[in-house]
C-alpha cells in the first residue's frame, strides 16, 4: 500500500512540476507580449526527449541522472502535501535539506562524467551557489525550528492553522522576504542562474545531456521546484487545507520567482554569493534573533 | 681505607710510565681505569660507607682528608665508567701524550670527587684544566689548538678567582676543610659570605658549562675527537655535577637541609640555569654540526641539572640526580655515535649523515633512545628526572614557574632538533658512494648497551631509586652525612 | 595472563619482532594483520566487562607514594579503542598489498608501537598513564609521517612542533592538577578540579586550558587547524588513513573523558542554555569546521584536501560535545565511528589510486572510474557519507549533532554547522570530478583495478558505513553503554530510530532507506521505459563544433580541474591570506633559527668570551644584592 | 554512388507506420528544440521570429544551447571550408532524429560569395538538408513557414534527411574529404600548438 502511494505521490508531483513549468513559460512568454507555448509544453517535451535516441558517455552518467530523479522523489516523499503523505513520517527538515543533496550530487556526478570542461564550470558554479543559498535558508528554517521547537514540517504546518492570520508570512515577514530571495537561487532562476548560462559555458550542467538524460534531468527539476514550493508553502503559508489549496498556493509562490525571473540580469557567481550572504542572510539573522530572543 | 689513595696516585703513575710505553700504553690505560672503576664499585658497594679517610695520619681539619659518601663514590663509578668507554671508542693509533694526559685527568677527576677540603679541590680542578687542554689540543690542528687556548684562557680566568675564594675562606674562617666550612658557615658576615660564594662560583661555573661562562663547550667539543668528548662529558661534566652537590648545597648550605644559605644567589643561579637552558637549546636549534648540537645540549642538560638542585626540595634533587645519570648515559651513546658517523661520512654536518641507520638500524635506534632520553620522553631514563624536576619546582616560588615554562619551551626546540636529526639518518643516501669508514662493532655495542639501560630505567626507575635516594638523602641531611663523617660528634 | 596487559604486551612484542625481520615487508604486514586482528577480537570480546584492570607499581615516588600505572576498561575507551583497531585492522589488509617493492615505507614495527600507545592511552586510569603513551604516540607517529623521506620529514617536523608544544602543557597540566589532588587517578582528579571551580574560578580554567589546549592540538581545532594538511599529505599513504581517523580522535577521547565531566559538573557561569566554557568550546568547533571547509575548497593536492576535510569532521565532534547533552555526545561519539569507517574508505581509495599512478595532484589524473570502477564506488559512497547524505552512516551523525545544537539554541555555531557540511558537498565532488571523473589521461590508459587485498577492505568499508547508516542501532547500542558509564541516563536506544531533544523529530533510518529506494526503482523505470542510449567516445564532447585534439589539447588538459573554484577564491583571498596560521608559524621558525643562529655565532667568536665571564659574575653580584 | 530519393520511398509506404511511431512522430513535431549554427548574416532573421511579432515558441520550437539537447541545424548563412567542419562535427554530435535547415542562397549555390576560394557553395554535399529556404536573405515569415512545414514533415515522417546521411555515409564522407584536404596545409603553418603551462602545487 505504502509503495502504491509512494509512486502515487512521485507521478502528482512530476505531474505538478511539468505543468507548473508550462505555465512558468506562458507567463514569461506574456510578460514578453508574446502568445507562448501551450501549458502541457513540458510534457510535450519529456515525452519527445525520452522517447528519442540519446548519447551516454559511461555508466556513471546513468547511473548519476537515475539518482539524480530517485534523490528527489525521496525527499518529495517527506514533504506534506495539505497533511497528506505518502507514509507516516515526522517530515523532518534537515532530512529534506540533506535529501535533496542526493539529487544534486546525482546530477553533478552524472554530467561530470561527460567530461564537458562547460559542465564542470556549471557544476562548480552550481555547488558554489548551493554554500550561498544554504546560509540563508537555514537561518530561516532554524528561525521556524526554534519558534517551534520541532524540526517537523508537520508540526510548523499544523501550528498555522487554523485562520489565514496565523500563517508564518505574518509572524515573520523579514523570513519571509529573505526566503523569497533564496528561493530565486534555490530553482535556480535570474538572477541567480549563473550556473546554466546558455550564453556562457553552453547551458552549464545540461551541456552533453541529451535525449532521456535531460528528459530525467527536467524531471528532477520538475519535482525539485514542487519540494521548494511545497517546502515554502507549508513554512509560510498554512501548509494548505487540502490538495489542491495546496497546489495553487504552490503556484502562486512559482509564479512570483518567474515574474522575478523575467525583469533581472544575471548576476556573476561571486556577486550571487556576496548578495545571499549580505541581504537575505542579514534580513533572516535579524528574524532570528527577533524570535530567538 | 687508605687505599681510596689508589684512585688518585696509580692513574697518575700510569701517566708517567705512560711517557715511556708506545703500542702498550692503551692497553695499560685500560687496565688502570678499569681496575679505578672496579675499585671504586667494590667501594660502592661495601658497607663501610660514608667514612672520612685522612691522608698521612694527619687528621682533619688540619690535615688532606677524602670523604667517601655514597654521593661521592657513586660519581666516581660514573666519572670511571666514562673514562673506560672513551678508551675503547679511541679511533687510530694515539701518541704517548695523549695517554698520559688522560691519565691525569682521571686522577684529578677521580680527585675531585674525593677531596675533603677545598685547596685540594682547586689544585685537582686546575689539573683537570690542563689535562683537557691539552686533550682537546691534542689533534695539533687550527681548529683544536684555537678551541683548547680559549677553553684555557677562560678556565684559567675562572681559577684564580677560585684561588680568591679559598683565599677569602681561609682568611676569614682559618680553615679549608669542606666540612669544617659547613660547619662555621653561619660565622661569617653576609656580605663576605656573598663575596666568597660570587667568587667560588665563578671559579666553577666555567667547568659547569653554564651560559655567561661556558664560552669555550661548543668550539672545544666540535675541536675533540669523540673520546676526548666522553671525557669532557663524562668525566668533566659529571665532577662538575658533583660539585653543585658538594661546594653549593654542603658546604655553603644552610644546616643539613641542601638549601643554598644565600637564598638571593640561590635565584640568581637560577636565572643562570635558565639561561643556559634557553640560550643552549636555541643556539641548537639551527646549528649544522653535529658534535656542536651535542655541546649545546649538553650545556642546556647543565642547567636543567643545576635548577634541579638549586629548587633544593627532595622531589627536584630526586629528579636532579635521575637527570645526572640518564644525561650521562644519553649524551654518551649520542658522543660515541656521533664520532663513528663522523668517520663513516668524513663530515661534520648532519645533513650528510643520511643513510647511516638505514645501513646500521642498531646504531641509529640506539642514537634515537639517546636523543628521547635527553628529550624527557616516557618510556627513557631522563623522563623520570625531568618529571620529578618540574615536580619539585612547582612548590617553590614564581620564579621557579617561569623556569617550568622555559623548561617546557625549550622542550619543544629540542624534540624538534634531536628528532630531526636522527630522521636524518634513516633518509634515504642519495648517492650510491659507499661510506668512508665502517662502524667499529664494539662502539655500536657500548651504544646500544647504554641505549638498553636507558630504556630499562625509563621503563623502571626503581632500578636505580635507592641509590639516587641515598644520594638525595645524604644532600638533604648534609649535617648528618657529611660533616659528622669528617667530625664525629661535632652535632 | 591479564588481558589489559595482553594488549599491550602484544603490539610490543611484535613492533619489537618484527624490527628483527624487517626485509621481509609481506611477512611483516601480514604480522601487523594479526596482531590488529587478535586486538580487535580481545576488544571485541572485552564488551560488557567492565571490571577489567592492570595495574603496576613503579619504584619512583611523587607525592611521597611509589608511582602506579594502571589500565582500566571502561566503556569509553573500550568504544574508541575497538572502532580504531577494527580500522586499524582494515587497513592492514590494505597495507599488505600497499607495501611492495616500489611503495615500501617500513613502518610497520613503529606502527606497532604507536599501536600500543594508543591502546594505552584508551584505557589509561591515571594521568601518568595517560601521559607516558600520549608522548610515545606523538613521537613515534613522527617517524612514521617522516618515514625516511627528505620532502615528508620537513611535514613531519610541523606536526612534531606543535605536537610537543601539546605534550608540554598536557605535563604541565598534568603536574598542577595532581599537585592539586595529591594523585594521579584521573577520576579524582576531575572531582578536585570541580571542587577549585567552585572556590578559585580563574586557576581552574587555567588548569583545563592547558588539557584543552593539548586535545585542540592533537585534534586540529582552531587555532591549530593547519598541521593536519601537511602531516596528512606527506605521510605514507597506507597511514594517512590511521592518522585521520584514529589520531585525530586522541583529543577527542581527552575532551570528553577530562573536560566534559568538569563542566558538567562545576557550577559555571551560564551563555544561554548551556555554560560559558563549553560554549568557547563549540564556538572554535565552528570556526575550525568553517575555516577547514574553507581551506579544503581551494587545495589542488587530494591528500591535503581530505586532511582539511579531516579537520572540519572533528569540528563536528567538538561542536556535538561541546551541547553537553546526551543528544550531542551520542553524535559526537557517532560521528567518531563514522569519521573513522568513510575517512578510511576514503584515504584507502585515494591510496589505490596513488598506488597505480603515483599522483596526487587532482589535476593531473582523470576518468579513472573507467579503470578502476570498484575504487570509484567506494569512494562514491564515502563521500555521500561524508556529505551527511541520508541513506549511508555519515548522515545520522550530523542529524543527531545538528539537532543537539539547536535543541541547546547554539544558533551561530549550528548556522556554521550546516555551512561547513554545505561546504563538504563541494570538494567531495571536487575530487570526485577532478580524479574519477572527467577525460582519461592518455599515460593512464592500462592501470588496472586495485589488487584484491586493497579491495576487500574497501569493500567492507563500504557495506559497513551502508550497514549503519540504514541500521544506526549497531552504533547507537555501544554508545548508551558510554553515555551510562558517564552517569547520563539514557534509554536504550531502538535499532532503527534516533531519538532528539526537540519535540516530533525522532527519525526512522531503515524507513528512510526503504523510501529512499522505492524512489530509485521508480527512477530506475523511467530510465528504462526511455529511448535507447549509445554509447560514445569519452573526448567526443561539444566544444563548439571544435576537435579539442586538433588543438594539441589531450584529455587531461582538457578536464576542467585546476581551478575548480577560482570566482569563489577570489572572494576568500584576503581573508586566505589574513588565516594563513601557516604563515605564522614558519615565520615563527624564522625567527627562532635566527636566534639560534645568532646566538651560535655568539659562540663561534672568540673576543667576547671573558666579557661575557665578567656579564655573568655581574649577573651572580646583582643577584646576590637583590 | 546511387542516392537514394527517400522522399519517393516515403510516399510509397506512407501509411505503414506503427501507432506508435505516429504518436512520437506527433510529440516531436510539438516539440522542436533548434540550434542556430550562425554561420553568416541569416542569423539576423532569427531574432524577430523568436520575440514578439512571430513567437515560434507556441510551436514548441526554443532556441537550445549545444547539438546535445536539439532537434533541428539551422545553417544561416554562407559556409566557409573551415566553417564547414564545425558544422559537420555539430551536426554528427546531435542524437538522432535530427534535421537541417538551410537559410538562403548562400548555402544552396554560394550566393553572392560563390567565386570565393573558401566558399562552400552547395552545403548539401556535405551533409543531408531537409529543407533550404531561398532569399536573400529570407524574411521570417518565410522561416516561419519554414518550421511549420518541417514540423508538417516530422509529423507525416516525411523528414528523414538524417537517414540519407546514415545510409549515404561514403559519398557525404568523399565529398567532406576532398573539401578539408584544402584546409590541411592552412592549418599545420599556423602554429596554433597550445603551449600549456603545468602550474604546480596548491592554489592558494
Amino acid at each position: 500500500m505504502v509503495v502504491i502511494n509512494i509512486i502515487l505521490y512521485s507521478l502528482f508531483a512530476i505531474l505538478v512540476g511539468l505543468i507548473f513549468m508550462g505555465i512558468g513559460r506562458k507567463v514569461s512568454a506574456r510578460m514578453h507580449l508574446r502568445y507562448g507555448p501551450p501549458f502541457y509544453q513540458s510534457i510535450l517535451d519529456i515525452f519527445k526527449l525520452m522517447s528519442r535516441k540519446s548519447f551516454t558517455h559511461n555508466f556513471v552518467m546513468d547511473l548519476g541522472m537515475v539518482m539524480a530523479l530517485a534523490g528527489l522523489l525521496g525527499t518529495m516523499l517527506y514533504v506534506p502535501i495539505a497533511g497528506h503523505s505518502a507514509f507516516i513520517s515526522n517530515s523532518n527538515i534537515i532530512v529534506i535539506m540533506y535529501l535533496m543533496a542526493i539529487g544534486s550530487l546525482g546530477m553533478a556526478m552524472a554530467v561530470t562524467a561527460s567530461g564537458n570542461p562547460n559542465a564542470t564550470i556549471g557544476i562548480s558554479r552550481a555547488l558554489t551557489m548551493m554554500l550561498g543559498y544554504e546560509i540563508p535558508f537555514f537561518i530561516i528554517v532554524l528561525g521556524l525550528i526554534i519558534s517551534n521547537n520541532s524540526s517537523s514540517i508537520s508540526v510548523i504546518a499544523a501550528s498555522q492553522a487554523g485562520s489565514i492570520w496565523n500563517w508564518n508570512i505574518w509572524h515573520m515577514p523579514l523570513g519571509y522576504i529573505a526566503m523569497e530571495i533564496t528561493l530565486q537561487a534555490m530553482m535556480g532562476e535570474k538572477p541567480f542562474d549563473a550556473m546554466i548560462a546558455p550564453a556562457e559555458v553552453a547551458s552549464g550542467p545540461m551541456v552533453e545531456l541529451s535525449g532521456k538524460y535531460l528528459g530525467l534531468g527536467l524531471l528532477t527539476h520538475a519535482v525539485s521546484i514542487f519540494v521548494e514550493t511545497g517546502l515554502m508553502v507549508n513554512f509560510f503559508f498554512g501548509g494548505g487545507s487540502n490538495p489542491i489549496d495546496f497546489v495553487i498556493k504552490q503556484l502562486g509562490i512559482y509564479l512570483i520567482a518567474v515574474i522575478f525571473d523575467n525583469i533581472f540580469p544575471r548576476y556573476k557567481i561571486e556577486q550571487a554569493v556576496k548578495f545571499l550572504w549580505i541581504f537575505p542572510t542579514g534580513i533572516a539573522v535579524v528574524q532570528l534573533l527577533l524570535l530567538a530572543f | 681505607m687508605n687505599s681510596v689513595l689508589f684512585l688518585i696516585v696509580i692513574p697518575l703513575l700510569g701517566a708517567f710510565l705512560a711517557l715511556f710505553g708506545k703500542k702498550a700504553n692503551r692497553i695499560v690505560a685500560i687496565l688502570i681505569t678499569a681496575f679505578t672503576e672496579i675499585f671504586s664499585i667494590m667501594i660502592y658497594l661495601s658497607d663501610k660507607l660514608p667514612v672520612s679517610v685522612a691522608i698521612g695520619g694527619w687528621q682533619a681539619p688540619y690535615g688532606i682528608n677524602f670523604v667517601l659518601t655514597p654521593l661521592s663514590v657513586g660519581f666516581i663509578v660514573l666519572i670511571n665508567l666514562a673514562a673506560i668507554i672513551s678508551l675503547f671508542i679511541i679511533r687510530g693509533e694515539k701518541e704517548y701524550q695523549f695517554y698520559s694526559t688522560y691519565l691525569v685527568l682521571l686522577a684529578a677527576a677521580n680527585g675531585i670527587v674525593l677531596t675533603g677540603d677545598i685547596f685540594n679541590f682547586y689544585i685537582f680542578s686546575e689539573l683537570t684544566t690542563f689535562a683537557i687542554t691539552a686533550l682537546i689540543a691534542y689533534p695539533r690542528n687550527r681548529r683544536s689548538t684555537g678551541a683548547a687556548i680559549k677553553y684555557l684562557i677562560l678556565a684559567s680566568t675562572a681559577s684564580s678567582f677560585l684561588l680568591i675564594g679559598i683565599g677569602v675562606v681561609y682568611k676569614t674562617l682559618g680553615t679549608l676543610n669542606i666540612a669544617d666550612i659547613a660547619s662555621k658557615i653561619d660565622l661569617l658576615n653576609p656580605l663576605t659570605l656573598e663575596l666568597i660564594i660570587v667568587l667560588i662560583l665563578t671559579g666553577i661555573f666555567v667547568e659547569l658549562e653554564l651560559f655567561p661562562f661556558n664560552m669555550w663547550v661548543p668550539k672545544a667539543y666540535f675541536a675533540g675527537t669523540a673520546s676526548v668528548n666522553v671525557m669532557l662529558h663524562g668525566m668533566l661534566g659529571t665532577a662538575g655535577a658533583y660539585i653543585i652537590a658538594r661546594i653549593l648545597l654542603t658546604m655553603f648550605a644552610v644546616n643539613g637541609s641542601g638549601m643554598l644559605v644565600n637564598a638571593n644567589i640561590a635565584n640568581a643561579i637560577i636565572v643562570i640555569a635558565m639561561l643556559t637552558i634557553f640560550v643552549s637549546e636555541i643556539a641548537a636549534f639551527n646549528e649544522k654540526k653535529l658534535k656542536k648540537v651535542l655541546a649545546f645540549s649538553s650545556m642546556g642538560q647543565m642547567g636543567l641539572i643545576i635548577f634541579g638542585f638549586m629548587i633544593g626540595n627532595e622531589q627536584a634533587l630526586t629528579g636532579a640526580f635521575y637527570m645526572v645519570v640518564a644525561n650521562f648515559l644519553a649524551k654518551i651513546i649520542l658522543f660515541v655515535l656521533t664520532g663513528e658517523f663522523i668517520a663513516m661520512t668524513g663530515s661534520d654536518n648532519w645533513e650528510d649523515m643520511k643513510g647511516i641507520g638505514r645501513k646500521h638500524p642498531v646504531a641509529g635506534v640506539s642514537f634515537v633512545i639517546g636523543s628521547l632520553s635527553l628529550m624527557g620522553v616516557p618510556f627513557f631514563a631522563g623522563f623520570w628526572g625531568k618529571l620529578a624536576v618540574i615536580q619539585g619546582a612547582m612548590s617553590g616560588n614564581s620564579f621557579m614557574i617561569t623556569g617550568i615554562v622555559i623548561i617546557l619551551i625549550t622542550a619543544v626546540v629540542e624534540g624538534v632538533y634531536f628528532l630531526k636529526i636522527s630522521h636524518t639518518f634513516f633518509l634515504k643516501k642519495e648517492d650510491e658512494k659507499e661510506f668512508n669508514a665502517k662502524a667499529r662493532i664494539h662502539s655500536i655495542v657500548i651504544a646500544a648497551a647504554l641505549a638498553v639501560i636507558v630504556l630499562a630505567i625509563g621503563v623502571h626507575p626503581g632500578l636505580i631509586e635507592n641509590n639516587v635516594n641515598r644520594a638525595t638523602n645524604e644532600i638533604l641531611n648534609s649535617t648528618s652525612n657529611y660533616v659528622d663523617v669528617v667530625f664525629p660528634g661535632r652535632y | 595472563m591479564n588481558i589489559m596487559l595482553m594488549l599491550l604486551v602484544v603490539p610490543l612484542i611484535t613492533a619489537f619482532l618484527t624490527m628483527a625481520i624487517l626485509k621481509h615487508q609481506k611477512t611483516v604486514w601480514t604480522i601487523f594483520l594479526a596482531v590488529s586482528g587478535y586486538l580487535s577480537y580481545a576488544l571485541f570480546t572485552m564488551y560488557g566487562k567492565w571490571d577489567l584492570s592492570w595495574s603496576i607499581e613503579l619504584g619512583f615516588k611523587m607525592f611521597g607514594k611509589n608511582v602506579v600505572l594502571s589500565l582500566i576498561n571502561s566503556p569509553l575507551g573500550w568504544f574508541f579503542a575497538f572502532f580504531a583497531s577494527l580500522t586499524t585492522l582494515l587497513i592492514a589488509m590494505f597495507s599488505i598489498a600497499y607495501n611492495d617493492e616500489k611503495h615500501d615505507s617500513k613502518t610497520a614495527p613503529i606502527w606497532l608501537l604507536l599501536i600500543f600507545s594508543n591502546i594505552g592511552i584508551f584505557f589509561a586510569k591515571d594521568w601518568l598513564m595517560f601521559f607516558i603513551m600520549w608522548e610515545a604516540m606523538s613521537t613515534t607517529a613522527y617517524f612514521i609521517i617522516a618515514h625516511g623521506k627528505e620532502i615528508s620529514a620537513k611535514a613531519a617536523k610541523f606536526y612534531l612542533s606543535i605536537s610537543l608544544i601539546g605534550t608540554s602543557t598536557l605535563l604541565l597540566g598534568i603536574i598542577l592538577v595532581s599537585r592539586l589532588s595529591q594523585t594521579f587517578d584521573i577520576g579524582v582528579s576531575i572531582d578536585s578540579l570541580v571542587k577549585l571551580f567552585s572556590t578559585n574560578y580563574s586557576a581552574a580554567l587555567l588548569y583545563i586550558g592547558l588539557f584543552i589546549t593539548t586535545f585542540l592540538i592533537k585534534s586540529a581545532i582552531f587555532p591549530f587547524y593547519m598541521w593536519p594538511s601537511k602531516a596528512y599529505a606527506e605521510s605514507p599513504d597506507d597511514f594517512t588513513p590511521f592518522l585521520s581517523t584514529v589520531m585525530s580522535k586522541y583529543g577527542v577521547y581527552g575532551l570528553i573523558l577530562f573536560i566534559l565531566p568538569i563542566l558538567a559538573k562545576s557550577d559555571l557561569p551560564m551563555f544561554g542554555k548551556i555554560s560559558q566554557p563549553a560554549y568557547m568550546l563549540a564556538v572554535l568547533g565552528a570556526i575550525t569546521s568553517v575555516l577547514a571547509t574553507i581551506l579544503a575548497i581551494f587545495q589542488t593536492d587530494m591528500k591535503k584536501l581530505f586532511a582539511y576535510s579531516s579537520v572540519a569532521n572533528v569540528g563536528y565532534i567538538v561542536m556535538g560535545l561541546a551541547t553537553m547533552s546526551v543528544v550531542g555526545i551520542q553524535g559526537a561519539l557517532f560521528h567518531s565511528v563514522n569519521h573513522m569507517i568513510f575517512k578510511t574508505a576514503i584515504f584507502l581509495s585515494l591510496a589505490a589510486v596513488i598506488y597505480r599512478t603515483g599522483e596526487r595532484d587532482m589535476h593531473k589524473l582523470g576518468g579513472l572510474v573507467y579503470k578502476m570502477p570498484l575504487t570509484f564506488l567506494v569512494y562514491l559512497l564515502a563521500i555521500i557519507s561524508a556529505a551527511g547524505i541520508p541513506p549511508l552512516s555519515g548522515f545520522t551523525s550530523k542529524w543527531l549533532i545538528v539537532q543537539a545544537l539547536m535543541a541547546q539554541k547554539m544558533l551561530f555555531v549550528v548556522v556554521a554547522m550546516i555551512f561547513a557540511s554545505t561546504g563538504a558537498f563541494m570538494y567531495l565532488l571536487r575530487c570526485l570530478a577532478s580524479v574519477f571523473l572527467g577525460q582519461l589521461p592518455d599515460k593512464y590508459k592500462d592501470i588496472k583495478e586495485a589488487p584484491l587485498l586493497m579491495a576487500i577492505p574497501m569493500t567492507i568499508l563500504m557495506l559497513l558505513t551502508l550497514a549503519i547508516g540504514v541500521i544506526p542501532g549497531i552504533i547507537t547500542k555501544p554508545i548508551d553503554a558510554v553515555l551510562t558509564g558517564m552517569g547520563y541516563n539514557v534509554e536504550p536506544s531502538s535499532w532503527t530510530t534516533v531519538h532528539t531533544a526537540l519535540a516530533k523529530s525522532d527519525l526512522n533510518l531503515t524507513y528512510l532507506f526503504y523510501v529512499f529506494m522505492v524512489a530509485c526503482v521508480i527512477s530506475l523505470i523511467m530510465y528504462l521505459i526511455s529511448g535507447k542510449q549509445e554509447k560514445i567516445d569519452q573526448i567526443d564532447n561539444y566544444t563548439a563544433g571544435e576537435n579539442p585534439l586538433e588543438w594539441d589539447t589531450t584529455p587531461d588538459r582538457f578536464n576542467f580541474a585546476y581551478g575548480f573554484y577560482q570566482p569563489f577564491k577570489q572572494m576568500f583571498n584576503p581573508m586566505l591570506d589574513l588565516i594563513s596560521f601557516e604563515r605564522w608559524m614558519s615565520s615563527f621558525g624564522r625567527i627562532v633559527e635566527r636566534a639560534s643562529s645568532a646566538l651560535s655565532l655568539l659562540y663561534t667568536r672568540s673576543e667576547g668570551a671573558i666579557l661575557m665571564l665578567y656579564i655573568g659574575i655581574a649577573i651572580l653580584i646583582i643577584g646576590g644584592m637583590m | 554512388m546511387q542516392i537514394i530519393n527517400y522522399a519517393d520511398e516515403e510516399r510509397r509506404q506512407e501509411d505503414n507506420r506503427k501507432l506508435w511511431d505516429k504518436v512520437t512522430a506527433y510529440f516531436r513535431s510539438r516539440s522542436l528544440w533548434m540550434l542556430h549554427y550562425c554561420t553568416g548574416c541569416g542569423a539576423m532573421e532569427l531574432p524577430p521570429i523568436m520575440t514578439s511579432r512571430w513567437d515560434i515558441e507556441r510551436f514548441g520550437i526554443v532556441p537550445m544551447a549545444t547539438p546535445r539537447q536539439a532537434d533541428i541545424l539551422l545553417l544561416t548563412g554562407y559556409a566557409s571550408t573551415n566553417t564547414m567542419k564545425r558544422i559537420i562535427r555539430t551536426y554528427e554530435q546531435m542524437p538522432e532524429p535530427k534535421w537541417v535547415i538551410a537559410f538562403g542562397s548562400c548555402t544552396v549555390n554560394g550566393g553572392m560569395y560563390w567565386d570565393s576560394y573558401n566558399t562552400v557553395n552547395n552545403v548539401g554535399e556535405y551533409i543531408p538538408i531537409d529543407i533550404t529556404i531561398a532569399g536573400c536573405m529570407p524574411r521570417p515569415e518565410a522561416i516561419l513557414d519554414t518550421m511549420v512545414k518541417l514540423m508538417n514533415m516530422v509529423k507525416s515522417g516525411d523528414a528523414k534527411a538524417f537517414q540519407k546521411y546514415k545510409d549515404n555515409y561514403g559519398y557525404y564522407k568523399a565529398n567532406q574529404d576532398k573539401l578539408f584536404a584544402r584546409t590541411a596545409p592552412v592549418l599545420e603553418s599556423a602554429s596554433l600548438k597550445y603551449v600549456h603551462n603545468e602550474t604546480e602545487g596548491s592554489e592558494q
